[in-house]
């Protein structure tokens, strides 16, 4: 029996670790370097109604131990994502967490409608959290009723379960994950970046075109796993973890704060190969840690 | 094929001020095709700084499976992998991008190989690989001045070379686009690396002529994933955006919107 | 005429370079490394009524590019802070900064009324953004109004200027900055820490005994620059900057936000000489972006 | 006086399993005064790791101007300094703390110094200052198990040593205060470093001996203005709390709660 196997609503992962949404595109380049069956889902970079071209350049920023990105949720559009991309991954045997975002309401349940039918995909993840567009985004996750309501609409026209990604740029993010959890939400992703700046120290203007960034890497760790610590607590659904994750030992952090599996975003960049040698990795953490299942890990620092 | 390799230093020094040739020996060589290809490399361990760098291939030895490269030691990073010592290791990520296309001009043809500053590396392979095919290079180098003037010989021994200063203060004085004029030869076709300023200026000064640029961008992945990079293109091409680092960073004149 | 003075409500600092609270004690270690005269201010450790024993141990962890703590606002109390330590400081000649913390409003206005008759106290530092203590602090600092509220009872009874504190654990650090200052704030110091947590791998219990604790050093740097950003759009108080300033570069980059003037936190830990060292530079660097005057550096991105 | 130097390595080994011995030249030797005071260690210019390292200071030589430390490699810090090759600088802020009281014995007693795994370095400055004015040494040194033990031979030179394992793979099985009964001769006073733990089980086991203790705590500044490093002290002292760093790291028995 598979020690890392863990069950989600909609979510069959042969182990808990995943690629995070836009540190991936769709899979195609990193297929070049590793078979992606080998992970445990992939949560594909965020899908919006129409195409979309996203932000002026620089886009991307360095920071200590961490980026700033600005990529402004360019992606082709629902459709061609669904004809194209979709398609091209199901001959992978990984199950697709479709990362959904809008400006309206509308276009959040449009897309869920329709991409909740392919075939792959096996639970949307509603990014109510991009910091990096001038509306939509994250003016749905940083107000409980909106984010609740937004919920609501998305279930009810879901063919899979819903997650919802939540926003570290908020006061009481406790507040907003017992809402969505209210409200349907199925589980919960976080967190999303928070929200950032770097200026060139000579001209003293931004990097990034788009002025600010959203903040990812180890820089934020802390920050990510004090937030699924607090969420762990309050809500009953599972908590997909992320923010910082670039070792096993940071996924060992994460689950024991409460994430029942995790995502790895930046780390991508850092090493394309990150998330299949987490994976052969996390067996003999698990020895070393006297667990015998990986599942055992989730929560242990609230027992 | 992509693959992450920690390759050796064989060579490191000082060709210039603040510009280093590094040489390293390792596996990934085997896959590096056209000149204009680059390498994403990680400068530490640590995470900070964390992200890797975008560095061009300036030559390529296939029996040694040795692969020179040149860059400014300037920010963070760069500055660190300055240090690095030979026998020590280097984390490599690469080929990545698709180089500058050969075959593009013919044995006994005339061609322009124009760079400037740090774009200037990846046009030294290029020379070659053109001379090996009979193709005569017509080298323009642009520099900021006399210190930073690196590889000056190298790209005399391969064809006629005009070294351009900002400051004058070695060959002529002025940017490239100011001696395309005084090129008397027919040239085919023109490979440039360099400032997008410079690569737009190229573009206008040589409109009738075939071109190949190679573009810059800040970088993410180095594999097409992010989005990082993207171009937004011009209407001569059907797509909407082109990215620098798997669809470039070498792209014909008139496709990227400058 | 010196190039680095800066002026400020209640303030006539000779250069923009102090160090934060609780990051500096009451400048008696430092004290034996440089003379404190050399600094533009001195903002001194969390003074609050009585005396306090602070957080079990640990109290501090390392994260990357940056550093948890917990102290919990320990200090000797009022009576003793006065008495011992204001006048020890007076042989310099450099402006104190009291940072005031307490449990309720009455304790924040005792306190503030007392410390703020000290000879060299020039300036009230309101902490209402200590994340570290069961009851006070952050709690004041998460909502405009109460915030607002406890500016205008401090304001009634300092006899020096005010300056809040903000906390940047909130959806909205706009809407409490222009919060303080319509109740009379006279500036605004931000950014103390970001929530955080670091966790044992093994044993998947925090390091820091009292669970969380503030995040700080390099690794808040982008989310820091981009609130004074932001303040600095909303407020016409001076602001001073901080949040991760290790170097020359980083106190351009927060003037250039917006800052009149910056304090050095955590980095005083990693180059007890921080201080002096980024004074020393600045004139050169000045020179290099091509100012005169160091007050010509505020709000250079906005212009 | 406490300064910041960056003071060269003379020599860098591995002395037992991940446990290294380094010696480091500079002017801060100068300052150093009684065994048991430490240094503040930055293992790198990077922000990663960002916190400097407290290590003890093993011995003294004012001569040379060369002090040793003997550190474990176990986190990500010390497994940095680990990599210091000689001839490099590493960047030190010290001396700090106070150390073990001198002349708390006189020419001709026996003292005991109790030391468990990175407890026992401080010990051996310690030792040799003791002998220097005719005080006699009985080492009681700590260890996990024999491939972690060091300094056996270094110890026994200066006095009667005992080693003690957890695991029984060298000397006797078990903890230092096992062997305490063992202990023929009169004590005056005993000097220990180590776990806390071990801290509490001495003072417990030696109610009526004078006593000197060496703590650890998580450190900021090493200053003594951060308050990160504070113990509560029993009601036998005045104040309500000391800081290891600048009131410690040593501080008689009976005066720290546990
Ligand atoms: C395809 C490609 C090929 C290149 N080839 C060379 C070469 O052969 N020689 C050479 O010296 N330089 C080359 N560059 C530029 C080189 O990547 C930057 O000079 C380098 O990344 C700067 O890093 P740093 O640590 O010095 O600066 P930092 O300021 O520390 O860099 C901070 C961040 O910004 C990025 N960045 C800064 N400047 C640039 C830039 N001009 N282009 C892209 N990213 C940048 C860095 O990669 C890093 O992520 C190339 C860039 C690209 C995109
Ligand atoms: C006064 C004093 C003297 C010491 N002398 C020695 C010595 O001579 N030899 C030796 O091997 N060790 C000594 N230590 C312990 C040494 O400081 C730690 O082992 C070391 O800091 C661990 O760093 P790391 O990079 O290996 O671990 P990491 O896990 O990377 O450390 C993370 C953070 O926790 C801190 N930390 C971790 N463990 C300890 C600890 N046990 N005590 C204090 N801080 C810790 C680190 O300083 C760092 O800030 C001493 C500690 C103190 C307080
Ligand atoms: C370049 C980049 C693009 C991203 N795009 C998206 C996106 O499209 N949708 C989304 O929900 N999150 C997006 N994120 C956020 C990540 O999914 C993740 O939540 C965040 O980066 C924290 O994880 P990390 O620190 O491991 O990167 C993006 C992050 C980066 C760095
Ligand atoms: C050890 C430590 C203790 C602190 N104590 C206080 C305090 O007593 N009062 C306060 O307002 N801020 C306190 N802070 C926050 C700092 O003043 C500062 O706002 C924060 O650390 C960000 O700056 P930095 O990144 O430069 O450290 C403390 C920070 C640290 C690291
Ligand atoms: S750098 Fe990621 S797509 Fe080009
Ligand atoms: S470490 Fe800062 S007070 Fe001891």
């Amino acid at each position: 029996m598979n020690r890392l196997a863990v069950e989600l609503p909609g979510l069959s992962l042969k182990n808990p670790i995943m690629p995070a949404s836009g540190c991936f595109g769709f899979g195609k380049e990193y297929a070049k370097l590793y078979d992606l069956s080998k992970l445990g889902a992939i949560m594909i970079k965020a899908t919006t109604l129409e195409t979309r071209l996203g932000n002026p350049t620089p886009r991307v920023a360095e920071t200590a131990a961490g980026m700033l990105n600005a990529i402004g949720l360019q992606n082709p559009g629902l459709e061609k994502v669904i004809a194209e991309e979709l398609i091209w991954l199901e001959q992978y045997e990984v199950p697709i967490i479709a990362n959904v975002a809008g400006t309206l309401t509308e276009d959040y349940v449009e897309v869920a409608k329709h991409i909740s039918k392919s075939k792959n995909v096996k639970a949307i993840e509603l990014n109510i959290s991009c910091p990096n567009v001038k509306c939509g985004g994250i003016t749905f996750g940083t107000d409980a009723a909106i984010a609740a309501e937004l919920t609501a609409a998305v279930k009810a026209v879901s063919e899979v379960p819903v997650y919802v990604k939540l926003s570290p740029n908020v006061t009481d993010i406790g507040e907003i994950a017992r809402a969505v959890e209210a409200s349907g939400a199925d589980g919960i992703t976080m967190i999303n970046t928070l929200i950032g700046m770097r200026l060139d120290t000579r001209t003293g203007k931004p990097v990034i075109a788009n002025g600010t960034g959203g903040l990812s890497g180890p820089a934020v760790k802390p920050v990510a796993l004090r937030m699924v610590y607090e969420v762990a607590k309050q809500v009953s659904i599972p908590i997909i973890g992320m923010g910082g994750i670039t070792t096993v030992d940071d996924v060992i952090d994460f689950m024991s704060a409460g994430a029942s599996a995790v995502a790895v975003g930046t780390a991508n960049f850092v090493d394309p190969f990150v998330c299949p040698n987490i994976i052969d990795q996390l067996p003999e953490k698990l020895d070393w840690l006297g667990y015998h299942h990986v599942t055992e890990l989730t929560g242990r620092s609230h027992r | 094929m992509i693959r992450q390799e920690r390759m050796r230093v064989v060579k490191h020094k000082e060709i210039a001020h603040n510009i280093f040739e590094l040489t390293l020996i390792g596996q990934l060589v085997h896959d590096m095709k056209n000149p204009g290809q680059f390498v994403h490399i990680r400068v530490s361990e640590s995470y900070e700084p964390l992200l890797r760098r975008p560095i061009s291939i300036a030559s390529i030895d296939r029996e040694t499976l040795e692969f020179t490269m040149i860059y400014r030691a300037e920010g963070r990073g760069t500055t660190i992998l300055s240090q690095a010592k030979p026998g020590q290791e280097v984390d490599v990520l690469g080929p990545l991008g698709n180089g500058f296309p050969l075959g593009q001009a013919s044995d006994g043809e005339h061609v322009l190989l124009i760079g400037g500053g740090i774009g200037v590396p990846p046009l030294y392979e290029l020379s070659k690989r053109l001379v090996d095919v009979g193709v005569k290079p017509i080298h323009i180098l642009g520099f900021q001045s006399a210190d930073v003037v690196f590889y000056e010989n190298e790209f005399r021994e391969l064809g006629e070379t005009h070294i351009v200063t900002v400051d004058g203060s070695l060959g002529h004085q002025g940017f490239v686009t100011n001696v395309l004029d005084s090129i008397a030869e027919e040239v085919s076709t023109y490979f440039a690396c360099g400032p997008t300023a410079m690569l737009g200026a190229l573009q206008n000064a040589l409109p009738d002529t075939k071109g190949f640029l190679s573009y810059e961008e800040r970088m993410g992945c180095g594999l097409g994933a992010c989005f990082a990079c993207v171009c937004k293109t011009t209407e001569a091409v059907e797509a909407d955006y082109v990215k620098v680092c798997s669809d470039g960073p070498v792209f014909p004149a008139g496709v990227v919107r400058l």
